[in-house]
């Protein structure tokens, strides 16, 4: 019989990271506490654990690495409720709760010998991360063509990763585009807001497949980009939020239509979604 | 075992008060308690409240279900409110909160409501003998209120 | 009876043709015998479905803040005590709401009946008399035999505010408030009462019926919905029933109508009301006050005189 | 085949030695599924309990697990409980429902262990209805008020005698404990009237799917749901729903998770934390209930997730009748658009 899927694995917080300037933002950096869970949780780009807080409750987030980062699991959550708030406050070394994977994943297969471009926005990068993490590791990077990502945020401050951000800049395995809202000093970068960057890149839809996540405001105003630049929706892929619970398509409240967020999703692509009710 | 530990826990019995004082008076009137080293009984925890007039029903309500033993709640004499009219209106509430926690069937004595003003450290002293006296006699709580649990986590030690 | 329907329709044909108002709020025949069911009237065309008797047990004024527009509604004297406290607490706006003032002598407490006859097959109002034919057998009934709690002891039967009234009104009984309930429950010992309330309370089921169907339960967030701080766990068990039932019945004291609203919403059968009760006994011999009887005035909790009694305080 | 009642309520009176037996009881106000010791407490003539017997397998609070923090380190620890139980007296209506909760709690990725370790420990006798009250229309739902469909063990009752109907493995092991005779011709006679009733009230649901397969945007929503106060009743009645929240209960240093009952009815059942609520509007929410129930489980489960007991309708405060509802749907005129 399978394993009880509501009892969590326990993981240690090795690293609580402030990752952005408005301290909104951490990364925490969870060790898997032996060989046996680390095998048992075997994850793809885009899926998503519950954590617990324990004393606090339980909330999903996606994964930030990679399945080619072993040994740790990162999670960036921003502070908006009981659970993220908790985790916020808590030391280093102490004990939280992990539940997945869960969900389905960025289709990682379709994507190979093409070309993929990765728009994210704000603090939805997390998964984003994950997927270029695995694209750009050694051993898949020959799989797929230009890896094109176009990542912005509000202000510098805001941009999550920041280091790794400088070391993709000079990755020639990856065209790495950063935008903030409005100039800020110090910021060579792109200036304006992700549609427009979008549109002045021009990133080519051949033989490409694109992947959105953001804020909601930022997806709406994309996908007409991408449409622009002939992606066809089958071919552009988001994740969605959702509030779920119990992770396992059965308490409800991610439902849909017929499509469970949690275990269905979060993983869509625009083709698919425009079947659903627009309740997300 | 069991009987002897009930007897040795019900000798060593002290009923867990939860005391709800306002900034201005009774907080000030259990501070003067203290500075002037007046003797009382140590079952009140404190929790400072603005005025009385901020006691939510639920806070004791809340208090009970938790498994406090008893509830204390003081603030200013009648006219005396820092804010002028908190304790007026505070008082109409505690009259039917006591009232409706007795009629659910809480023993009346274990919900308490005072005025006790700054200098009146002895006298806070009383009220809390006198409160803690009551509730001790009527036992732990083991009212309608508490959350019961068969064996869980959530039962209290 | 029929006349106060047919006014009733033309009133509302009225409002509605003269575009004064875009909803009138008022009963239909539901689809069970003895029910009659909340119904939105848009146009003109659809006030025919509009009927009045004593099977419209639902306060009404519960819809109006959540309605959108410009509405009138149907008003028995409880809605309208209802409605009263609401603009008290300036949740309405005065000049929205067209108040079709119907006099009311009671509605039927179907589980009186059902508990007699089993389900209720058919059944017919006619002068009084209500006969029902149920799974069980049939039965004649004075309409007095089965009136709902709430309405023996009612003392504003005709409504308190309101813009026309449609029908005669009724008496309404002039001596003081009757408490008989309140007080013999209060007469009983403490244990006893206890033991009532956790039989009451192992009932509950939480569904917050009673919350949603009560005029004067408007909370944005609901305490028991709160998550910071949390109130209530997610238990259901008599203790937490008790916490949630003592705390909404706190939050109502000195502003429940006693509609009797609550107590017809639970599908359980839980003796809200005795909770209710008692705190409207309190307010009005403490405070000699009565919620909603005038739009102006305020709830008993917000006011306060100097010399309010004080025989809650600790024995010293 | 048949058994006497008081034969049947000797056999029953010796199961309780073996199994938690579950029974309908009058409570004083309706009749409940409780836990009894003996066949003499079992109220034998009934229409149908005031909830479904659901919380025998999905309780309305029930521990997931236990925790406890000690400094930074924690410990968990399931809570999972099973016991060998029989549920007595399940009508069709409700034993139907539990076909369907069995789809839920088992889909294509998990099993539910809380749900279908209890349910699998549980032997289910069903008993036909031999009266049917004005707010039942299973019929509707191709469910036959004497039908055997999700019992393992099925009995009719004839006055001083049971029919009895093995259905599953599971009944067959209960039914070698009860001593079995033939049925007379008359008996047969009657069992066959008694299987052949319907409900007098039906609705018609074969183009409700389909129908609402185009209805997403209909301006039906926007008067149907004026009425509704958006209380839990008819989520926390139905023998077919089963969202659910799940919380922390803490105490100093330990906790339980548990779930309790949710409902697509509460606002803040799909509130995120962020403050964005998808369905933040009752239209939205009940548009949600009526499509779960007659579009989207019929897609992903291929039937209806409504039984026709019709406890919603008896319960609804405001007299709600989800077959007027439904009806109201097949009958809405489609927008073009």
């Amino acid at each position: 019989m399978q394993q009880n899927p509501y009892l969590p694995i326990t993981m240690k917080l090795v690293k609580n990271l402030v990752e952005t300037e408005d301290r909104l933002i951490n990364t925490f950096t969870l060790e898997f506490m032996n060989k046996q869970d680390e095998e048992n949780f075997k994850y793809m780009p885009g899926q998503f654990a519950e954590l617990s807080a324990y004393g606090h409750g339980e909330a999903p987030f996606g994964i930030a690495t990679s399945p080619t980062e072993p040994g740790i699991l990162k999670f960036s959550v921003a502070k908006v409720g009981c659970v993220s708030n908790a985790l916020h406050l808590m030391e280093e070394g102490t004990m939280v709760g992990v539940r997945g994977p869960m969900g389905n994943y960025y289709p990682i297969e379709q994507f190979k010998g093409k070309n993929v471009v990765i728009i994210g926005g704000g603090f939805a990068f997390t998964t984003l991360r994950s997927l270029a993490k695995y694209m750009l590791d050694d051993k898949h990077r020959g799989d797929y063509g230009d890896i094109t990502v176009i990542y912005g945020a509000r202000n510098p401050g805001l941009l999550l990763y920041k280091e790794e951000l400088a070391e993709w800049e000079n990755n020639p395995n990856i065209n790495l585009v950063t935008t903030i809202d409005r100039p800020a000093e110090g910021w060579t970068k792109h200036v304006g807001f992700i549609p427009s960057i979008t549109e002045q890149i021009a990133p080519s839809s051949v033989d490409t497949y694109a992947v959105v996540c953001g804020p909601p405001a930022m997806i709406k105003f994309t996908l007409p980009v991408l449409e622009k630049l002939n992606f066809p929706p089958e071919r552009i892929y988001t994740s969605l939020e959702m509030r779920m619970k119990c992770g396992l398509g059965i308490c409800g409240r991610c439902n849909i239509g017929t499509e469970y967020v949690c275990k269905d999703g979060p993983v869509f692509s625009m083709a698919q979604l425009k079947e659903l009710p627009n309740e997300y | 075992m069991g009987e002897i530990q009930v007897e040795a826990e019900n000798k060593k019995y002290e009923p867990k008060i939860a005391a709800f004082l306002c900034n201005w008076c009774s907080y000030a009137g259990a501070d003067l308690a203290g500075v002037g080293r007046v003797q009382y009984p140590a079952t009140i925890r404190t929790i400072r409240v603005p005025c009385s007039g901020r006691i939510n029903p639920l806070y004791v309500l809340k208090a009970m279900a938790n498994g406090a033993d008893g509830v204390l709640v003081s603030g200013c004499h009648p006219g005396d409110c820092h804010y002028i009219s908190g304790n007026y209106v505070a008082r109409r509430k505690f009259a039917l909160i006591k009232s409706l926690l007795n009629h659910v069937g809480l023993e009346e004595d274990r919900v308490n409501f005072s005025w006790v003003s700054a200098a009146e450290g002895i006298r806070f002293a009383e009220v809390v003998k006198g409160v803690t006296e009551r509730v001790s006699a009527l036992g732990p709580n083991n009212g309608i209120f508490k959350v019961v649990d068969d064996g869980g986590a959530a039962a209290d030690e | 009876m029929n006349n106060i329907i047919n006014d009733i329709r033309d009133k509302a044909r009225q409002l509605l043709a003269e575009g004064k108002v875009d909803v009138v709020i008022g009963y239909e025949k539901g689809s069970l015998p003895l029910k009659a069911t909340p119904f939105f009237a848009h146009s003109p065309a659809e006030v025919d479905s509009l009927i009045w008797d004593e099977t419209c047990e639902n306060n009404l004024a519960t819809y109006v803040a959540k309605t959108p527009g410009k509405k009138a509604i149907v008003a028995k004297g409880c809605d309208s005590r209802a409605l009263a406290v609401l603009l008290q607490e300036n949740q309405l706006v005065r000049d929205d709401l067209y108040i079709i003032g119907v006099s009311c002598t009671g509605v039927i407490d179907q589980r009186k009946i059902v508990a007699e006859v089993g389900e209720i097959l058919e059944a017919g109002i006619n002068d009084g008399k209500i006969s029902v034919k149920g799974m069980a057998g049939d039965k004649e009934y004075l309409f007095a035999e089965v009136k709902d709690a709430t309405c023996q002891t009612c003392r504003y039967p005709n409504p308190v505010l309101e813009d026309v009234h449609i029908g005669e009104t009724v008496e309404a009984p002039q001596q003081a408030p009757d408490f008989a309930d309140v007080i013999a429950l209060e007469e009983k010992s403490t244990g006893e009462r206890q033991d009532y309330f956790k039989e009451q309370m192992s009932k509950c089921i939480r569904c917050y019926a009673c919350r949603n169907a009560c005029p004067l339960c408007y909370c944005q967030e609901c305490f028991v919905d709160c998550n910071s701080p949390r109130w209530l766990t997610g238990g259901v068990n008599r203790a937490e029933n008790l916490f949630f039932q003592a705390g909404r019945v706190l939050h109502l004291a000195g502003r429940c109508v006693d509609c009797g609203a609550c107590t017809r919403a639970c599908p359980q059968g839980v003796d809200i009301r005795a909770l209710n009760r008692k705190m409207t006994k309190d307010v009005y011999t403490m405070y000699n006050h009565e919620a909603g009887i005038s739009e102006d005035g305020k709830p008993a909790l917000n006011e306060y005189t100097t010399n309010d009694p004080e025989q809650f305080l600790v024995k010293e | 085949m048949k058994i006497s009642k008081e034969k049947f309520g000797q056999a029953f009176d010796a199961l309780v030695a073996d199994y938690k037996v579950i029974a309908p009881v009058s409570d004083g106000s309706g009749i409940a599924f409780t836990e009894v010791k003996s066949f003499s407490d079992v109220k034998q003539d009934y229409l149908n309990s005031k909830l479904p017997p659901k919380a025998f397998f999905f309780p309305q609070h029930e521990k997931l697990m236990s925790y406890k923090k000690e400094g930074k380190d924690v410990t968990v620890k399931s809570e999972l409980k099973v016991e060998n139980t029989i549920l007595f007296g399940i009508r069709p209506c409700d034993a139907k429902g539990m076909l369907l909760l069995d789809k839920v709690f088992k889909n294509d990725q998990y099993t539910d262990p809380y749900y279908y370790e209890r349910r699998e420990k549980a032997v289910i006798i069903g008993l036909g209805c031999t009266k049917i009250a004005p707010t039942c229309f299973c019929s509707s739902f191709e469910i036959s008020p004497a039908g055997s469909e999700g019992s393992d063990l099925f009995l009719i009752d004839l006055g001083d005698s049971y029919e009895v109907e093995v259905v599953t493995e599971k009944g067959k092991a209960l039914a070698d404990r009860l001593a079995l005779t033939e049925l007379t011709a008359d008996e047969q006679a009657l069992v066959e009237k008694i299987k052949s009733a319907e409900t007098p009230s039906k609705i018609d649901v074969s183009n409700t799917t389909s129908k609402l397969d185009k209805m997403f945007n209909s301006p039906y929503w926007d008067t149907l749901q004026e009425k509704c106060l958006g209380c839990n009743v008819c989520s926390f009645s139905c023998p077919t729903c089963h969202c659910f929240d799940i919380s922390e209960e803490v105490r100093k240093n330990e906790g339980t998770r548990v779930r309790t009952w949710d409902a697509c009815m509460a606002p803040l059942f799909t509130l995120h934390g962020s403050g964005h609520n998808p369905r933040d509007n009752k239209k939205a929410r009940w548009r949600q209930r009526l499509m779960h129930k007659f579009n989207y489980f019929v897609h992903n489960n291929g039937s209806m997730s409504c039984v026709g007991c019709g406890r919603c309708i008896k319960s609804c405060p405001v007299n709600m009748d989800i077959r007027q509802v439904v009806d109201g749907a097949n009958k809405a005129e489609l927008v073009v658009e």
